[in-house]
């Protein structure tokens, strides 16, 4: 079982053996020069006078819950689009199922409006 | 522009409505101006506006500075339909530079009295955000009038780079 | 070179044995990690989009395909001084930029190098009058490239100068580079309002300069 | 469901959960074409108030023109508006010329006129280049910048430099062009309606660049002609004010070519206007090359040009006037003038007051971007910040004409 698991987990290690490599050498081996004007958030090269306790308007939040939502669709259509052969027209039905409920979903956040920015 | 004659026909009308209005009108290289009396400028504008220069292009000011009263402001209007431009000027003195602002009538004059005030020190009375626009905010001196010192660092050529003020000998 | 070779001859005449051989085991270790370091460096600048007036079109032209700047891996101009590490003083510096410049330069990563592209930023050029500041008055330059706008192929020319530079010197910061020490102007413990971005001293709360 | 204007009607008071953040969209900003910095109101997405604060590349030109000879005033007023330097030369040389009533010897002006819209054609090129970059279509910058090239290439062989050339002089132009200039101008208008056709191509039926310009950021021209805004952003609401179809100057009435006109003022026509000034301006060209006549390139008038090197080894009068034009240079009697062109941003004014010595008393600049830029929060009110990027893309600011 682990056999078929095995470049799955080759390719994980090599992406975090070579970006920890990375890392690791630009902190050791880059300068370390703190000064106080580097940690200050950068305004188009003026001192920042947004309030530490701004909140962002409640839309950003709903786009992005809405993005989530709809991206896990597709990435659960992957594997079933690339092995759709091997698992014949069940899986095929499956799908169509699938996307048809999110499909439902969709209409209904559309005509609740959330789609458009408020 | 209005020739010679019209200027002066302009200038009877707005002395008939207001009899020591215009000061002077000068016609030179086929360019119309009116010299017009500070506290009058808005009514004058509102004139010129009805005989059809509805379009402001300009509004700067000078420094006349060896010729009293010192400080200048010159509306520049223009006439789109026929074509005609004519100008208007009000002279003040810097100890009491004020002038009544246009900005309610004629919106462009917004950014440019901002700018007059800020190289000029020429107050505009009524204007909404009178601030310095070009200069720093807390820039001290009017940058273009005549006795303002043009700055800037003496050129270091050979034989005064030794004692050349600022640097070390 | 030969300048450092002298340099290195009469450093190791003082040295008995084993501080010989310990200076020159380490001073062949680390130079190869320094030169392949500096190689990376040099080669992948990523300058700021930084244009104050003229000479910034023509710092755009160098972006072009004419004389293309990805040739030396400086294309990839970025717009936050976060991601950058070269910044090209394209234009005049006017008394209103200079605490704004400044400030971008102490934001910049490390390290940090500097063009000032034209005569206006490196000695108010044809403008010698009240409204600018030159910009070696508040800020290290690396290089400073003449011309009034300089041609792109002269602005190449200086950033291939620089490049030069990063590749032949060791890293510094750039107060040991020019030997300023002792000009610290942001003391650790922030003084109430002496702050080394900020030449106007604004008042409080309120923006400066807006 | 509530769209941004109705959201503007309701007062921004009672509604406390709507954080607004002012933030600086500052002096080093990607999108701002220059150090231009607006204090932007934001409420989440929603532009409420845009109020914008320059002075950031302000270098005293007009204190630094009024202490040189008025020579020697032309290479600093032309750093003014470093887009469209002819512009600047012409207009500062058109008031001198005034004011001292000297006849231009037509070929000169004619020279000129090539000039001029061969830089409108530049100032247009970088325009497109930069907004097309700010809208994302980023190859336009490549494309733009290789024709941008081709006329430098044209500058640099009439006057020996690319950018601010100070070719124009008081009188004329500095040298008569050389020979083979002529063929290469034509070669550069015949290819160049191609080129446009082809950044037209790209993107006028591009979707996405429609859908970010039109019905945006619409300015109705009351409200434009109130701000004093000129050039194609008051072309496109529809008002064909065109100065040099209005008060022609250096032989304009000469040539015909059409103004292009918007109709609804959105940020789609401004677009339009200019890709159509593109072809005018390549048809004037062509008009004025065919058209050029032969004779003087400057006034004869020494007083105020400098007579040519060979007089100066044999006639005494050519060395007095060289020597007096090159130590103090000309006097101009005393008197005030104002005088206007068309640059590629709108009405480039002039004015300026001599006193009868050999140095301008009072030279200012009517720069069109330093008024224009004042209709920008109307353009912005109540809309997206994206449509703020578009907008400022399509007022196309030049910070070094605002600030001077």
């Amino acid at each position: 079982m682990l056999r078929s698991y095995l470049p799955a987990l080759v390719f994980v290690g090599l992406g975090s053996l070579v970006g920890g490599a990375f890392a690791l050498i630009n902190s050791r081996l880059g300068p370390h020069r703190p000064a106080r004007s580097k940690t200050d958030p950068y305004e188009c090269g003026l001192p920042s006078e947004v309030k530490q306790d701004f909140r962002f308007g409640i839309s950003f939040y709903l786009i992005a819950m809405l993005f989530i939502l709809f991206d896990i669709e597709v990435i659960f259509l992957y594997p079933v689009a690339v092995q759709l052969k091997a698992f014949g027209t069940f899986a095929l039905i499956e799908t169509i199922v699938f996307i048809g409920l999110l499909t439902v979903a969709l209409v209904y956040v559309w005509r609740r409006g959330a789609l458009e920015w408020r | 522009m209005p020739d010679a004659t019209g200027l002066e026909l302009i200038a009877q009308d707005i002395r008939e409505a207001d009899p020591d209005a215009v000061l002077d009108t000068v016609f030179f290289r086929g360019r119309a101006t009116l010299v017009v009396e500070p506290r009058a400028i808005r009514d004058v504008l509102e004139t010129l506006r009805g005989k059809g220069y509805g379009f402001m292009a300009s509004l700067h000011g000078v420094d006349y500075w060896p010729e009293e009263p010192r400080l200048g402001v010159i509306y520049e209007l223009l006439d789109m339909d026929s074509v005609d431009r004519i100008s208007v000027k009000v002279r003040v003195h810097t100890d009491r530079p004020h002038v009544d602002s246009v900005t309610d009538r004629w919106p462009t004059a917004d950014h440019q009295e901002r700018e007059v005030f800020d190289m000029f020190g020429v107050v505009f009375d009524g204007h909404p955000d009178l601030r310095r626009i070009l200069m720093p905010e807390d820039y001290e001196g009017f940058p273009q009038r005549r006795d303002f010192p043009i700055g800037g660092e003496p050129v270091i050529f050979t034989f005064n780079e030794d004692h050349v003020p600022g640097y070390p000998d | 070179m030969e300048i450092e070779r002298h340099h290195s001859q009469d450093l190791l005449r003082g040295l008995s044995e084993e501080d010989l051989e310990r200076h020159v085991e380490e001073r062949v270790l680390t130079t190869t990690l320094d030169r392949a370091l500096h190689w990376a460096r040099g080669n992948s600048i990523f300058p700021m989009t930084f244009g104050l007036a003229c000479c910034a079109i023509e710092m755009m032209a160098i972006v072009g395909s004419r004389v293309d700047v990805a040739r030396f891996g400086f294309e990839a101009l970025r717009a936050t001084p976060r991601q950058a590490d070269l910044i090209i003083l394209s234009g005049r510096i006017s008394i209103k930029m200079a605490p704004i410049i400044r400030r971008l330069y102490d934001q910049m990563l490390e390290p940090k190098w500097a063009i000032a592209m034209g005569a206006c930023s490196s000695s108010m050029g044809v403008f010698n009058n009240y409204a600018l500041v030159p910009a070696d008055k508040f800020m290290p330059v690396d290089v400073h490239v003449p011309g009034c706008p300089p041609r792109p192929e002269a602005l190449m020319h200086g950033i291939v100068k620089l490049r030069a530079q990063v590749l032949g010197d060791p890293d510094q910061g750039w107060r040991e580079r020019y030997r300023a020490a002792g000009t610290e102007e942001v003391v650790d413990a922030p003084v109430e309002g002496a702050q080394a971005d900020n030449v106007f001293v604004g008042r409080g709360g309120e923006t400066s300069g807006a | 469901m509530s769209t941004p204007a109705d959201i503007a009607a309701q007062p921004l008071r009672d509604r406390p959960d709507e954080e607004l953040l002012t933030i600086n969209m500052g002096p080093h900003h990607p999108a701002t074409h220059g150090v231009l910095r607006l204090l932007v109101t934001l409420e989440g997405e929603v532009v409420r108030s845009c109020k914008p604060v320059i002075g950031y590349v302000h270098t005293g030109i007009e204190k630094t023109a009024e202490d040189k000879a008025y020579w020697k005033a032309i290479p600093v007023v032309e750093r003014m508006d470093y887009l469209a330097y002819y512009f600047n030369a012409m207009t500062f040389c058109n008031a001198v010329e005034r004011i001292l009533d000297l006849q231009v010897p037509r070929r000169a002006q004619y020279l000129r006129v090539i000039h001029l819209e061969l830089n409108r054609i530049m100032s247009h090129l970088v325009w497109l280049g930069t907004s097309a970059l700010d809208l994302g279509a980023i190859s336009m910058f490549w494309y733009c910048f290789r024709e941008r090239e081709k006329v430098l290439d044209l500058f640099e062989q009439s006057s020996g430099q690319r950018m601010h050339t100070r070719y124009i002089q008081v009188g004329g132009v500095i040298e008569d062009v050389p020979p083979g200039w002529a063929d290469k101008v034509r070669a550069f208008c015949r290819e160049m309606p191609r080129r446009v056709d082809q950044y037209a191509a790209l993107l006028d039926r591009n979707e996405i660049v429609l859908r970010r310009l039109r019905n945006v950021a619409v300015v109705d021209e009351e409200t434009l002609l109130g701000l004093g805004v000129t050039g194609p952003l008051l072309r496109a609401a529809g008002n064909p004010w065109d100065l040099r179809k209005a008060q022609p100057y250096s032989c304009y009435d000469e040539f015909d070519f059409r103004v292009p006109v918007g109709t609804v003022g959105d940020n789609y026509d401004r677009f339009k206007v200019r890709l159509a000034e593109f072809y005018e301006s390549v048809k004037i060209v062509e008009q004025a090359l065919e058209g050029l006549p032969e004779g003087p390139f400057i006034t004869d008038d020494r007083k105020v040009a400098l007579p040519p090197r060979h007089e100066l080894s044999t006639s005494m009068e050519a060395l007095i006037h060289h020597f007096k034009l090159v130590t103090e240079g000309y006097r101009v009697p005393p008197g005030e003038v104002y005088a206007p062109i068309e640059s590629p941003r709108g009405e480039l004014g002039v004015f300026l007051r001599s006193d009868g010595s050999a140095k301008p008393a009072r030279v200012h600049m009517r720069d069109p971007s330093f008024v224009n830029l004042q209709v920008l929060p109307h353009m912005v009110q109540d809309g997206y910040v994206a449509d703020l990027i578009a907008s400022l893309a399509m007022l196309d600011p030049i910070l070094g004409g605002i600030d001077r």
